[in-house]
């Protein structure tokens, strides 16, 4: 069989770090193949090595054969070669068609053929079934909308080699099925695609062939139909990894958070949460489950004070925290992971110690009279890396420098440790390995055995199902249905969310 | 060569003198160009050179260089040092405390020091004369005025011209128009040309390099319109140069007149007097008419006979003290009141 | 005086304020668009100034009535040169772009001065005699009402101005050069990996706003003040900064930014002749601009967003 | 992390170093003396005790100015209205001093207050339109330079002058003039303003990187969405931050109203304090230490350059080019780390 791509001891160096310690990929055609490794393991460097954003210190790089030399995307492009990025590469403020055809626009006369762009997006977007609008702004459209326009982008050139990187870590359930649909319509074009991700059930699904890699380090590369989840999570962490955290049942005591007729608008004015009533109580983990824009991010932003709540209320402990400023409402025993780690998270540059106290600085021990007491400060971060293995060089360096598990991890650990009544988690794991997400559960569910209410929300069935005790599915701007999770499946979620069976009973 | 240091001004035989402009510079085509000509002219006569033990000066590039650039002349020796401008009579009046042995003069204001010579000059005078002609020249009965700051020192010209023109001319008004600003030239374009849209068609400026502005406005409607009346007066020195332009192989010039102040004469006057043993220190010397301190450019093509001839008329009056001329508005609205 | 005769003396005046200003914040458009924040536009627009009146001094006797224009060129040759070294520092040796920016401030007005010194021996330069006439557009200015107004006794420059706003408009936003320039400016990762030369667009970029901010400054030094000295630009490259952004990083929008300032500071001037007007305190009109420019952005034109990238140096692989 | 410190020195004295060497080449291709041209620089700023004292003079506001836009920068604003506070400053400090007959202990003070606060209210207009309005600050900020120039112009004239274009001096007991740094520097200006500028520094330094507000104002300086989510009023802190930097101008302002000329004339135009005050920052690397000797070094250039002209010929804007191609090197600092780690390797 011939390969498309070959990756042939592959070998990047970044200062003293070898991020790639002499890779092999080969990658057949009309196959899709699975890389999989931890956070950090080296697997976007070996992307952006074939797509000429990196130049390797070794190795070699033949496509359908031919050794190549690829100096920068443009070469990567005129290879046959697409990208899409595990951060997306889209300008907010353009068009669709403005983002697919940048770099290559089609003219008339100096000036951009727009018409012509435009149409030539939609036939392409019919072709494979990846339903855009060709004139929204990009801001405007739903993240697995903008991913189409990736995938759109690098067939408008031509490629014929596709690579995704972690393109299901933002998307929703709902989104993850139809990119799997768009990704077996591509190959069954003739293409071949390379997809990084961290779900292991997602390789199973469509994937052909999977290479491991380790620390930098090719470990083995497998037919899919010949190994199991068990196995890929072995070769891949080093060890053994459970993929459901045990935990034993939920000892639900008082309410902790009571919402009652909450309504929120969001930024344009319309009603994101639309009366919705829902409790939490102590020692129970209530998941939330829905498709991304039905009000969940409101729902957060309101119950923790960013933005105002139109009408309702929101207690605590019986108190009312309704529109309080953030910080009384922090300081009334509410912890936040936010959604957005970089944007809302951690001060970037700060040094992952000071993050470690951003909401606390003020209070004593940190703070005596007005003074910062960097001797506790640092003293709490040490111990915050310790317990919650944040992997830094040390408290000094800045929060930037590390990756985003590591990242993920200082943000959970300074929130747990405040020891909030309600720990509030949005998409807690997003974009992390199985072993990341194992650890993060693990502590979800310590603190529900402390006896504290935790409310998740989570684009991630999996992840709703195997943490939560209750799961309230949102549609509109409402809690629609609460579910047992043991007693529900994912077909029946999936039906909730898209609103089309209301559950009238059980809501709490 | 790198030979800077104290002791270099050495045996000191002549007589030598300096100054210190303001932010203006010794080309700036008003007081400061003016005085240092004044200056050369003077070491010229005396066979002095330029430099340490001749004649010399120092520029300012803003308002804190002002004492250190005076120290500066006096640690370099010079018998006599010249601040020129009235900002810079804090700074001489200081420096003139701690040096009481040395000689100061200064321009445009008035220090109280025993070393100090003080050097004014009747400005409201001189720009009585240009307002005369103004007065009796135009021919639409609007005449304008475009001042830089509005400060006293400006309002001695405004009030002087303002005061020509009524003299002769009471059917006249006179448009007054700060700009704010000595070195907005926009400003003053701006200005000239709502003047002279309406219907203004004479501009006296007292307002620097903002006066640039009025008469960029006024060559570029002549240059459109040769046979349009458009006038400037200029200010300080003889301002004709600022006012020449060619419409199709014709010279013509827009600057009627300008009214100039003779910081030359009083700075060779006071150099020479304190040469000769005569450094009128602690005193106020002020440079009118009578003295030819003040008065109408040479260049005075473009104003006929008659006109100069009752220019005259009112300057000998000025002299002889039968009109006295006003420097405030208030003398101004008194002087007004005995018109009519 | 009439309503016709205020504006008479409103309009007109308001045009040729704005002339310097809306090119030299179009030159600050084209930079920031393509993320090179560039607060050296007064030092942009002091040498154009310099080079304007330095070349129409020397070679006015050669090229007679067209040495203007062709001054103009110059300074815009040399304004793109001069602004090479505000992109390779920033671009190239990833300065701070603002600390960059200071920089060409400081050494275009020390540069000028001291080559004004070298030449001619003293600190300023001579009046040119060789300018802009004033013009009455042809057909145009005979249009009852508004052909007097906007279209008598102006300056050809001023229309060049206005012009080059919409050509800016219509380049920035309907050519391929201008999807790139703004791409690279908003996220220039996506515009490399889609195989455009960040580096290089901002080179042009910054050339661009180089040859507009010395326009802009030949512009204002041959109509306006006529010689160069340090006094001859002081401050219009910050109101050129400012009405870029008041403008929203937009072409048509600095333009109209320009002409409010412009609008704002010949209302000031016609105030003094507004017989109601007349006893108010002069003060109060030589800040209306200013209040007035605040008041406005307070008042209706509030946030403005700049280019999401500018202001950062691009690292290829940095995320 | 140590060579990390190294360079923090070694790079601003090596583009000051490569300036120098660059105003050399320049003053040659020019047919001056560079040699003179240096010695005069470096004689008119240090040569004697005068000089020193003249330096020392320039530096005081330079410090403050610094101080005031890097404060701003360091809480993710850009306050190009430095000019602008520091002009009301002088002007309230001025206002202060000679409409009071109070003992010095409190007439001083209240002076330096009346400053600050003046230069405060400065920048709480630019303040208060971002954080509510958003409006970007530096229009703002260049606006309100020219309307302190305008209204201080007015006031002046109108309030506080006897001749009219200025103000009284400062009564006794509100001046910062020093007998004894008259009597050691022969009669410079230099006044008691340094110490006061000194401490502004160790205040900024102190207030930012040791105090709780301090952490708080830098947060959102970073990153205003994660601040917000941490619970901090993210526009009480830009209004703060604002304030206090136009504080530090007003300070400034009040070094040249109580010190340097004891009293305020009308401006034709601006101090140049304020912009210069923004290069000083970013040379400091905005920090307070680095503004202290940024600050110096400015003071020397601008005092230095005066001395040029007449022992060396060469004009004082040669400084100007020589500050500015400092400052390009400094910009481009990742060009000298470049060079560094290339000398280092091939020392290896
Ligand atoms: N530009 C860089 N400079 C220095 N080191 C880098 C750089 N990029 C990546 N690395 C190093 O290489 C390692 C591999 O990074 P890479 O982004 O390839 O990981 P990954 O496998 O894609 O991880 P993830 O699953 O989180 O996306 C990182 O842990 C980091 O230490
Ligand atoms: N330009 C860079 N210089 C130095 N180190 C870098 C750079 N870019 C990335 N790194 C390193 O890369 C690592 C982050 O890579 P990693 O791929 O693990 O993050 P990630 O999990 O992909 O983050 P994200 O949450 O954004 O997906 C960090 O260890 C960091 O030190
Ligand atoms: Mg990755
Ligand atoms: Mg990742």
């Amino acid at each position: 069989m011939e390969y498309v791509i070959e990756m042939l001891n592959i070998r990047k160096v970044f200062g003293t770090f070898v991020a790639n310690d002499n890779i092999t990929l080969q990658v057949k055609k009309g196959e899709i193949h699975a890389l999989l490794g931890e956070n950090g393991a080296g697997k976007s460097t070996l992307m952006n090595v074939l797509f000429g954003l990196y130049q390797p210190d070794g190795g070699e790089i033949r496509v359908k054969g031919n050794p190549v030399r690829i100096t920068d995307p443009n070469v990567a492009n005129d290879l046959g070669i697409g990208m899409v990025h595990q951060h997306f590469m889209l300008v907010d403020t353009f068009t669709v068609t403005e983002n697919i055809i940048l770099g290559s626009e089609p003219t008339r006369v100096g000036t951009i053929d727009m018409k012509r762009a435009e149409r030539e997006v939609r036939e392409l977007s019919e072709r494979y079934g990846l339903a855009v609008d060709p004139t929204a702004k990009i801001a405007d459209i739903s993240v697995g909308m903008q991913q189409r326009v990736e995938i759109l982008k690098t067939l408008y050139r031509g490629a014929d080699i596709l690579i995704f990187d972690e393109p299901t870590a933002v998307l929703t359930p709902q989104e993850i099925r139809e990119l799997m649909q768009i990704m077996r319509t591509l190959v069954r074009e003739g293409k071949s695609i390379i997809l990084i991700t961290h779900k292991l059930k997602e390789i199973m699904e469509v994937c052909d062939r999977v290479t491991v890699i380790r620390r930098g380090k090719g470990i083995a590369t497998l037919n899919v139909a010949e190994t199991n989840p068990n196995e890929l999570a072995a070769l891949m962490v080093g060890r053994e990894v459970q993929f459901t955290t045990a935990k034993k049942p939920a000892e639900p005591g008082k309410p902790v958070l009571e919402i009652k007729d909450l309504v929120v608008k969001d930024a344009r004015g319309i009603k994101a949460v639309n009366g919705l009533n829902l409790t939490v109580h102590a020692g129970e983990i209530v998941g939330i489950a829905g498709v991304d824009g039905n009000g969940q991010t409101e729902l957060i932003e309101a119950i923790t004070g960013l933005i105002k709540a139109e009408s309702g209320t929101i207690r605590l402990n019986g108190r009312d925290i309704t529109n309080l400023p953030p910080r009384k409402i922090i300081e009334a025993g509410v912890g936040h992971i936010p959604q957005d780690r970089h944007k809302h998270g951690l001060v970037l540059d700060f040094p992952i110690g000071e993050n470690m106290v951003l909401q606390t600085y003020y209070q004593p021990p940190y703070s005596k009279r007005g003074l910062l007491n960097f001797q506790a400060i640092y003293e709490k971060a040490r111990q915050l890396i310790r317990e919650f293995d944040v992997r830094t060089p040390d408290e000094y360096t800045k929060a930037r420098a590390l990756s985003g598990g590591n990242q993920q991890k200082a943000i959970i650990g300074r929130e747990v440790d405040r020891d909030p009544d309600l720990l509030i988690a949005a998409q807690p794991t997003r974009g992390l390995d199985v072993g990341a997400i194992e650890f993060i559960h693990k502590r979800l569910i310590e603190q529900r055995d402390r006896g504290k209410a935790v409310l998740l929300v989570s684009f991630e069935l999996d992840e709703v199902m195997n943490v939560s005790d209750r799961i309230a599915v949102i549609y509109e701007g409402n809690i629609v249905a609460i579910v047992d999770p043991k007693e529900t499946t994912e077909q029946e979620l999936g039906l909730l969310m898209a609103g089309s069976k209301r559950k009238e009973a059980g809501v709490s | 060569g790198g030979q800077g240091g104290n002791n270099a001004g050495g045996g000191k035989d002549t007589f030598s003198v300096a100054m210190v402009t303001d932010v203006g510079g010794i080309d700036d085509k008003s007081f400061n160009q003016s005085a240092w000509e004044g200056l050369q002219k003077f070491g010229k006569d005396n066979g002095l050179e330029k430099g340490r033990g001749g004649y010399d000066y120092l520029q300012s590039s803003s308002d804190t260089d002002y004492a250190t650039n005076l120290n500066k002349l006096v640690r370099s020796d010079f018998d006599l040092i010249f601040g020129i401008g009235y900002l810079m009579g804090d700074a001489v009046k200081e420096v003139a405390k701690q040096n009481p042995k040395k000689h100061f003069a200064i321009v445009d204001t008035v220090v109280d020091e025993p070393n100090v010579a003080s050097i004014t000059f009747k400005e409201h005078e001189g720009s009585f004369l240009v307002g005369v002609v103004a007065g009796l020249m135009t021919k639409t009965n609007k005449i304008g005025f475009v001042g830089g700051m509005e400060i006293p020192l400006i309002e001695k010209f405004e009030s002087g011209f303002r005061a020509g023109v009524k003299a002769v001319n009471p059917k006249a008004t006179v448009e007054v128009q700060y700009a704010g600003a000595f070195d907005q030239a926009d400003k003053g374009k701006a200005i000239a040309s709502s003047m002279y849209a309406s219907g203004i068609d004479i501009i006296y400026h007292a307002a620097g390099a903002t006066g640039n502005g009025v008469f960029s406005e006024a060559k570029d409607l002549k240059k459109k319109d040769p046979n349009r009346e458009i006038w400037v007066i200029g200010v300080d020195k003889d301002q004709a140069p600022e006012g020449e332009l060619k419409v199709g192989g014709k010279t013509y010039n827009v600057t009627l007149t300008s009214m100039v102040k003779r910081v030359d004469v009083a700075v060779y006057d006071t150099a020479k007097r304190a040469k000769e043993g005569d450094f009128p220190g602690g005193k106020t010397i002020e440079y009118g008419l009578p003295e030819n301190g003040v008065g109408i450019a040479p260049t005075q093509d473009n104003i006929p006979e008659n006109v100069l001839k009752t220019v005259d008329e009112w300057k000998q009056k000025i002299i002889k003290g039968e009109v006295k001329v006003p420097t405030n508005r208030k003398e101004y609205e008194q002087f007004a009141a005995t018109i009519k | 005086m009439s309503v016709y005769d205020v504006l008479q003396t409103i309009v007109p005046t308001t045009i040729f304020f704005a002339a310097p200003l809306i090119f030299t914040a179009l030159g600050g458009v084209f930079s920031e668009r393509s993320g090179v924040v560039n607060i050296g536009l007064e030092g942009l627009m002091t040498i154009g100034a310099f080079v304007g009146i330095v070349f129409n001094l020397t070679f006015a006797d050669r090229f007679g009535e067209w040495t203007p224009w062709l001054a103009l060129l110059a300074a815009m040759v040399v304004g793109a040169v001069f602004s090479l070294l505000h992109a390779v520092a920033s671009v190239t040796f990833r300065a701070d772009q603002v600390v960059s920016g200071v920089a060409i401030n400081f050494l275009a007005l020390g540069l000028s001065l001291f080559l004004v010194k070298k030449m001619y021996g003293k600190g300023q330069t001579d009046q040119i005699q060789v300018g802009f006439d004033k013009i009455d557009v042809p057909v145009l200015s005979d249009i009852p009402v508004i052909g007097p107004l906007l279209f008598s006794n102006a300056y050809a420059p001023s229309y060049i101005a206005i012009a080059l706003a919409f050509v800016s408009w219509y380049v920035i936003y309907k050519t391929p050069f201008g999807l790139r320039l703004r791409a690279v400016g908003e996220h220039p990762m996506a515009a490399d990996t889609m195989g455009i030369h960040v580096a290089k667009m901002r080179y042009i970029a910054v050339m661009i706003s180089g040859a507009l901010g010395g326009l802009g400054g030949a512009v204002y030094a041959t109509i306006i003040s006529r010689d160069f000295s340090h006094a001859t630009i002081s401050g219009h490259g910050f109101m050129a900064l400012a009405a870029m952004i008041f403008g929203k990083w937009h072409p048509i929008g600095a333009m109209g930014a320009a002409l409010f300032f412009g609008l704002a500071q010949s209302l000031s001037i016609v105030g003094q002749t507004i017989p109601f007007l007349k006893n108010v305190p002069t003060v109060y009109l030589l800040i209306a601009p200013y209040a007035l420019t605040i008041l406005a952005l307070a008042g209706f034109i509030g946030r403005a967003e700049a280019p999401k990238a500018a202001g950062t140096p691009y690292i290829k692989g940095k995320r | 992390m140590k060579s990390n410190r190294l360079q923090q020195f070694l790079i601003p004295l090596l583009a000051v170093l490569l300036g120098m060497i660059a105003g050399s080449i320049v003053m040659l291709a020019s047919g001056y003396n560079p040699i003179a041209g240096f010695y005069a620089l470096v004689y008119g700023a240090f040569g004697d005790t005068y000089y020193i004292g003249e330096t020392i003079r320039q530096t005081t506001p330079y410090i403050l100015t610094g101080l005031a836009v890097a404060f701003a920068f360091r809480t993710g604003l850009f306050n190009i209205g430095v000019e602008g506070q520091l002009i009301v400053g002088w002007l309230a400090a001025v206002w202060v001093g000679v409409s009071f007959d109070l003992p010095k202990i409190i007439h001083l003070p209240l002076a330096l207050l009346a400053a600050a606060l003046a230069g405060a209210l400065w920048g709480l207009i630019p303040g208060v339109l971002k954080a509510y309005l958003k409006v970007h600050e530096v229009i703002i900020t260049i606006m309100m330079n020219y309307i302190a120039l305008h209204v201080t112009n007015a006031i002046i004239r109108s309030v506080l002058s006897d001749e009219g274009f200025k103000s009284k001096p400062v009564k006794e007991s509100a001046s910062l003039h020093s007998d004894f740094f008259d009597a050691i520097t022969h009669h410079s200006t230099m006044h008691y303003g340094i110490f006061i500028a000194v401490a502004a520094a160790f205040v900024m330094w102190f207030l930012l990187e040791r105090t709780t507000k301090g952490f708080e104002l830098r947060a959102v300086g970073f990153n205003q969405h994660a601040s917000q989510y941490a619970g901090m009023n993210v526009r009480a802190n830009i209004i703060l931050a604002m304030v206090i930097s136009g504080a530090f101008a007003g300070v400034a302002g009040a070094m040249e109203g109580l010190g340097t000329f004891g009293n305020i004339s009308t401006k034709a135009g601006f101090t140049g304090l304020g912009f210069d005050g923004i290069a000083v920052a970013l040379i400091g690397g905005n920090n307070a230490f680095g503004i202290l000797l940024s600050a110096l070094l400015f003071g020397a250039l601008k005092v230095g350059a005066l001395e040029m002209p007449s022992s060396a010929g060469v004009p004082t804007e040669l400084v100007d080019i020589i500050i500015a191609l400092i400052i390009f090197f400094v910009a481009s600092s990742y060009m000298i780390r470049w060079l560094l780690s290339r000398w280092q390797k091939g020392a290896e």
